[in-house]
């Protein structure tokens, strides 16, 4: 697939280049760890549930050894002290911390752990769920669904209206639900539990959320006999812990990217950086495709003037993924139709611009977002855009394709504004079903001319970024318009240099898991 | 009991509505209050204006949604329908062979100035319609198709001529509701001949519905999705109660 | 612009087949008149008006000579030794004999007429008329819009609603206003008269409401600076007197195709060939632009298995448009994207389509319909249909667009539908503007594929239509799967064959007009 | 004098109206049926249902066009707008120059969970939108903008903080309310604090007006299509009215 006579030594370089932006933020990623992955790590060993005051128990012990200890040491420090003496599960020890039965600050001072090895048989039972679950989805996926994958939201706010309007959406085509989480989540530092109904603009994450949907999602791919993948954010303050969520829960994709909590969220840098790592190994190991958001740069900035930032970021997350051990065909790398439907030739530089995607990552499962910025109230007109945009998807050869809704610039979809989606994105497959293979595009007309400047363009950008590192780019607001200082931002005070002692059992299994797979 | 139901957009009961219209006023900020009352005066609450715009300077056009206030008990709602069990070709093509001893004659037409004849065609002509065949290809039937713009007499005077039993009628412009006043002056021409019993007239067209057709007299009445058999099931059944009782 | 690799051979071997074709029917109509080719020469020679029972002047005349004399001399022959002994205005003439104080029978058994150039005296003024019209038409047009050029029709019924709809949807953006008429007219065997405010589904087609139209679209004309172009119909069994109060009025189009009024009006077939002919001369002469109607046989018949039909028409109406001395450029043919959307590549095979069309008829304004038979009552689906309908329109350089309405299905359009269609068109023109020079079919693809199997396919069809004659093709229903009999429809009462002694001094003067300018 | 209007859909007062909406019932004719009867309920004529589909086993979608049957009048309706003239950003700065003797502090914030910047960057930012420079660009005026994700507490201590004239709310999410909630709580805020007369707070956002805005208790609101010099305009007039009459 080359139609846009793209410069293979030009994106040979770029890669490289956004190799060491990436790898130089690992050995800060390495030399960290977090709250959140601490708590992923306690989540890891069985401990689920919340207290008397709805504090979740990884939240207990996390904080119980942050405020009584020293978090830099690590969780598995602690708990593996603990399981020694105590002989009990995990679960037990962190009731018993929240009952101020168990103090585990008297293992502080206490030298490297030798009981590491007791935490592997509390693992087990997780990890072997995960495989179990990753097993599952991949038998499922024997029988995939034509790409690309209809994509749509669910986003009320009560799960159980969720899955009314998720099940409605299969019935009707769509190969791929997400449910949006409420505004505030992503800025809350635990995990809520239990079945919600009370969100804003979308539905809590929660593990039983993910559990009810999931089922009733089972349900209705077994009656379509198809696949239908069920979606949501390993992303925010929980970015691990989440993700260890939607293994256990056979999720089968995870919006996940530290960048978009930095710029769109004001996490902070450092925090989310060290999490996603984190979440990426666990996602790579579950067989969980991410998604990234790049195309939330064309929400705030230009998105023909911008074009070059989304494709630069999108080649720095694939390094980030890469370094999480994480395969090319998980990494759903966003980017959006957003260019301004005034501008001449609209539908000539969106054309451009996704092929071009698709040629420099034939592997990915790009994620390809609708129009959003220039939807307006006028909903015919919507119709249309979205219509402009299914032509580019199906003609670009997208795999995730989430659907706009003519209600955009509105409400979050009602259950007919998610129908006409699906009809529209059924009708434009169909009409331009062979259509890319039909057309070429003039090699020195102006849709190839578009792709190569925008690849020249980020090419420079990356050597740019690469020069002042990844911390001074964002604090330059490199993407989205957006500046974000590195010691601002929500979350920094989870941030823990890693202390000589510190073991993250977790990520040694799975990478070692991995070694031989990847 | 009373079953009470409201639109629903995402929540159950949310009453959530969308609608579009234009108004002979400006589009400017009282023309986007005046389409809000308007739509307030339906009944309609939490009204928002999405979209508004100048189609020229006195017309203006609204996209707005909102919440139905009141919701609306449909326990009592019945369906006016042709209440016949539809049967295939097979099955009528047998009642017919086994309950006349003659072929029925079906006369059809577009009446008035209505040149559409797709609609009369997809119910008598051989071909049929997305698959099913049409009346022609009907065993025990005889199906005449005069085609388009045929005028009520000489629908009729044909229809005599032919000895038919059942006259089939197609009406598909109705803008300024002239497919109303068509298919009156049809019925009041055959009370005039004193010959509506003689015939089972049977309407139809994309905006003919049973109920519609029984208002004005007809006794059967047809709307898109409907094939020969399903009129022809209406039709024998009919005709054989008419043949059982009336003569 | 050649994409399709069509065979020009087999494209000249068509053309000279549908010549036969029309070369054969041309000796017939040569033939003939018809009460309405007559009472268009009265209109010519100035006669106007109703009398007191509304009856069009021009029908007294001639009913009167039809019913006490023999027609087949022409009016020509009565009027110009009415006007020797009379020396009044035809008008007056026409007046005398509606108060039965003349009887033009009595020239019946008179020999040719020795004063059919007392004629040119009346004839002069309409044909100056016409002539200043067609002047100021081509001054106008010398600030063309660009193409496609965008037609939107409006059908209140009343004129004076007509009027503000037309206004309305010029300053919106709309190049054409066509003014579709009432259902029952094109039956009638007269004009109605005066400006009218009654009709279903479309407005009377009468010289007032022309002159009215005309006035209004002049204004908004000036205020927009660009021209707003006129349509109406001369078709039905008033053709060629509806072509005269058209060149008079300075419309800009007529829709104007014989074999539409058999097919889908029943109209004779002899008796409307013999119209149209005149009804072209009159528009060549006047600088209209025709629209004839093969895009309406796909509304009946399948648009994918008929495809060649339409292509079939289309050559078979350039050579009766030739043999009318109507320039290439002045034949608007006609063709829709009418193909099921159910069906897989349908937006391909409409692409190869018009296309084709595009190519094989170079010079041609053709004149490109929307899709009407499958819309439905889902407005928000038709958007999107339309959507594609206008991709392909822009892209394969139709000339004259008709815009398609969302609520087709439903009723003739309210203003907001026009509005919306108009929005959905401009913006694809702009997203689209130069996507034709950016792309190129695949040589050994579907696309070229199909539009080279309609071409044979059509060429077959003229073949065999030119073996059994055009009429008994008709009788064969080789249109629209539509059988018409020679002798059957409406208006075969008012076919005669031409006397020795018949004139037509409009055809003659025009034709020898044209002599030069062809 | 009565200012009757109805809708317009190709004649003056046909009072053509297009809806849509979704029922929780089945597709069928009784769903239909129901569909009308919910349009009809609403004062609405000659209602047809162009359009059923289903969108699950218990759900439907209904397109559906009618005739409003009572006109509104609209003689009287009023329209709640910022009644400033809007100055351009010359006439603003000379304007400050002219009647303040200090720099004039607006702050600005997207609140509560909401992180949508791009409306208030709109206002508040150097680049402005569209073409017009935001109020970070305006002599005399000290912009701050908070971002987004601000608590309400948080915004009024800096508004403190900076020795505050102006503070700008946006608030773009809607659903279930939640911008009402944020703002009340604001407001409340602030008359806990005694503080509602020491600041002039102007909200936006794509679903405010000026009415909500009065309504809450806000001095004014702009929607879509304002830019800095409709707020600054608003803004400079009303802190001079409040420095003259006020203090
Ligand atoms: C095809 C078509 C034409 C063709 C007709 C060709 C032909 N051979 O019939 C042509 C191009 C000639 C045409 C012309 C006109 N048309 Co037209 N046309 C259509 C179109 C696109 C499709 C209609 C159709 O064929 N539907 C398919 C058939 C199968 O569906 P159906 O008729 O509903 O039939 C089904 C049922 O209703 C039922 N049924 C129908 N009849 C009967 C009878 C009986 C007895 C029974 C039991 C059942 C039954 O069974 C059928 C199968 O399920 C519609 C728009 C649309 N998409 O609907 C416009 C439309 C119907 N046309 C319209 C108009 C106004 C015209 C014109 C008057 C315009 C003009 N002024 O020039 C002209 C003139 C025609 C005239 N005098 O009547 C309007 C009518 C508006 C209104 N509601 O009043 C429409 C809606 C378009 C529009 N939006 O303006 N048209
Ligand atoms: C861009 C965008 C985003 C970007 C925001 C980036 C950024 N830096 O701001 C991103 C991708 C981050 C985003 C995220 C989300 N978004 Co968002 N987003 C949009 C989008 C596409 C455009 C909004 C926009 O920028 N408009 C352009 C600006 C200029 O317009 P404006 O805000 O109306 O501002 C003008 C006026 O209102 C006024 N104004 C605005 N503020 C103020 C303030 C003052 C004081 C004054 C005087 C005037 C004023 O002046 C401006 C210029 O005229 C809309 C959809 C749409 N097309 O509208 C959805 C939309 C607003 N988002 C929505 C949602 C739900 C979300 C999420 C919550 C989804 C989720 N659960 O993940 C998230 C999370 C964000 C959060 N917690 O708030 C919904 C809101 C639904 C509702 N009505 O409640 C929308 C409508 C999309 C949808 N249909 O679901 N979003
Ligand atoms: C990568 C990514 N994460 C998260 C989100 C959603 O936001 P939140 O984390 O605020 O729920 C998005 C939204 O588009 C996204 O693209
Ligand atoms: C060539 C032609 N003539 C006439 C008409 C209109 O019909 P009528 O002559 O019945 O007004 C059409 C409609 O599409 C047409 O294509």
């Amino acid at each position: 697939m080359n139609k846009l006579y793209l410069n293979q030594q030009t994106i040979n370089a770029a890669r490289l280049t956004a190799k060491k932006i990436a790898d130089s933020v690992q050995t800060f990623i390495d030399q960290h760890t977090t709250i959140s992955v601490e708590r992923a790590l306690c989540r890891m060993l069985g401990i689920d549930g919340v207290n008397a005051l709805d504090i979740p128990y990884p939240n207990i012990i996390v904080d119980h050894i942050k405020d009584n200890a020293d978090l830099s040491k690590g969780v598995a420090h602690y708990l593996s002290y603990a399981l020694a003496e105590h002989k009990h599960a995990p679960q037990k020890i962190a009731e018993m911390i929240d009952q101020n039965c168990l103090d585990l600050s008297q293992y502080d001072k206490l030298e490297q752990s030798p009981h590491i090895a007791l935490l592997t048989q509390y693992l087990t039972p997780q990890l072997n769920r995960i495989k179990r679950q990753k097993a599952t989805r991949e038998t499922m996926q024997l029988k995939p669904s034509k790409t690309p994958l209809k994509y749509v939201i669910v986003a009320t706010g009560n799960i159980y209206e969720d899955v009314k309007q998720a099940v409605a959406a299969a019935k009707q085509g769509a190969d791929i639900i997400a449910v949006i989480r409420t505004t505030g989540q992503s800025l809350l530092d635990y995990v809520p539990y239990g079945n919600t109904v009370e969100g804003f603009g979308g539905t809590y994450a929660t593990q039983a959320n993910f559990a009810t949907m999931r089922v009733a999602l089972d349900q209705v791919s077994d009656d379509q006999n198809r696949p239908i993948y069920l979606v949501n954010y390993a992303s925010g303050l929980c970015m691990s812990e989440i993700a260890v969520m939607g293994a256990l829960e056979r999720l089968d994709m995870m919006l996940n990217d530290a960048l978009y909590g930095i710029i769109f969220r004001d996490i902070n840098m450092q925090r989310t950086f060290i999490d996603q790592y984190f979440s990426r190994v666990i996602s790579a190991y579950s067989g969980i495709t991410i998604n990234t958001g790049e195309d939330n740069y064309l929400t705030t900035s230009d998105a023909f003037l911008e074009a070059h930032t989304v494709l630069a970021s999108q080649f720095i997350n694939e390094q980030f993924a890469l370094n999480a051990h994480m395969k090319k065909s998980l990494m759903g790398l966003g980017h959006a139709y957003e260019i301004d439907p005034a501008m001449p030739n609209s539908f000539l530089y969106e054309i451009a611009q996704a092929q071009m995607a698709r040629e420099i990552f034939p592997e990915a499962p790009l994620k390809y977002m609708p129009p959003t910025k220039h939807m307006t109230g006028d909903i015919f007109q919507g119709v249309i855009q979205n219509a402009l945009f299914n032509i580019t998807a199906v003609s670009t050869d997208q795999t995730i394709h989430l659907l706009g809704m003519l209600t955009e610039a509105i409400h979050t979809p009602f259950m007919s504004d998610r129908a006409q989606a699906l009809k529209n994105a059924q009708y434009i497959a169909s009409a331009f079903q062979d259509f890319s293979k039909e057309i070429k595009f003039d090699e020195n007309g102006m849709i190839v001319a578009r792709a190569q400047s925008v690849l020249s363009e980020a090419n420079q950008l990356l050597s740019s970024i690469k020069n002042m590192g990844l911390f001074t780019a964002l604090e330059n607001g490199v993407f989205a318009s957006t500046k974000r200082q590195m010691t601002s931002g929500k979350g920094l005070e989870g941030v823990f240099k890693k202390h000589a002692v510190y073991r993250n059992p977790v990520l040694e299994l799975m990478k070692k898991a991995m070694a031989g797979d990847v | 009991m009373k079953q009470l139901i409201r639109p629903y957009g995402d929540t159950l009961n949310d009453g959530k509505i969308q609608l579009s219209f234009t108004l002979p006023i400006a589009c400017n900020k009282k023309g986007e209050a005046s389409a809000k009352a308007l739509v307030e005066s339906l009944g309609i609450r939490d009204v928002s204006v999405v979209h508004s715009e100048a189609l020229d300077d006195a017309f203006s056009y609204y996209i707005i949604y909102g919440t139905v206030a009141n919701p609306i008990d449909i326990e009592n709602i019945t369906v006016e329908t042709v209440d016949q069990a539809v049967m295939s070709k097979d099955a009528i093509e047998a009642y017919i062979k086994e309950k006349f001893d003659k072929e029925l004659v079906f006369i059809g037409a577009s009446t008035g100035t209505d040149a559409h004849t797709v609609g009369i065609d997809a119910i008598m002509n051989m071909k049929g319609f997305n698959g099913h065949y049409g009346l022609e290809r009907y065993q025990g039937i005889k199906a005449i198709n005069l085609g388009s713009q045929v005028d009520n007499e000489t629908l009729l005077k044909q229809a005599l001529h032919h000895h038919a039993d059942v006259i089939l009628i197609s009406q598909t412009v109705t803008q300024k509701n002239i497919h109303i006043k068509n298919l009156t002056e049809f019925i009041e021409l055959l009370e005039a001949e004193n010959l509506r019993e003689r015939f089972i007239v049977i309407i139809g067209g994309p905006r003919i519905d049973h109920s519609l057709a029984k208002e004005l007299g007809f006794d059967a009445g047809f709307g898109p999705k409907n094939y020969a058999y399903d009129v022809a099931s209406f039709a024998v059944e009919a005709l054989y109660f008419k043949q059982k009782y009336d003569v």
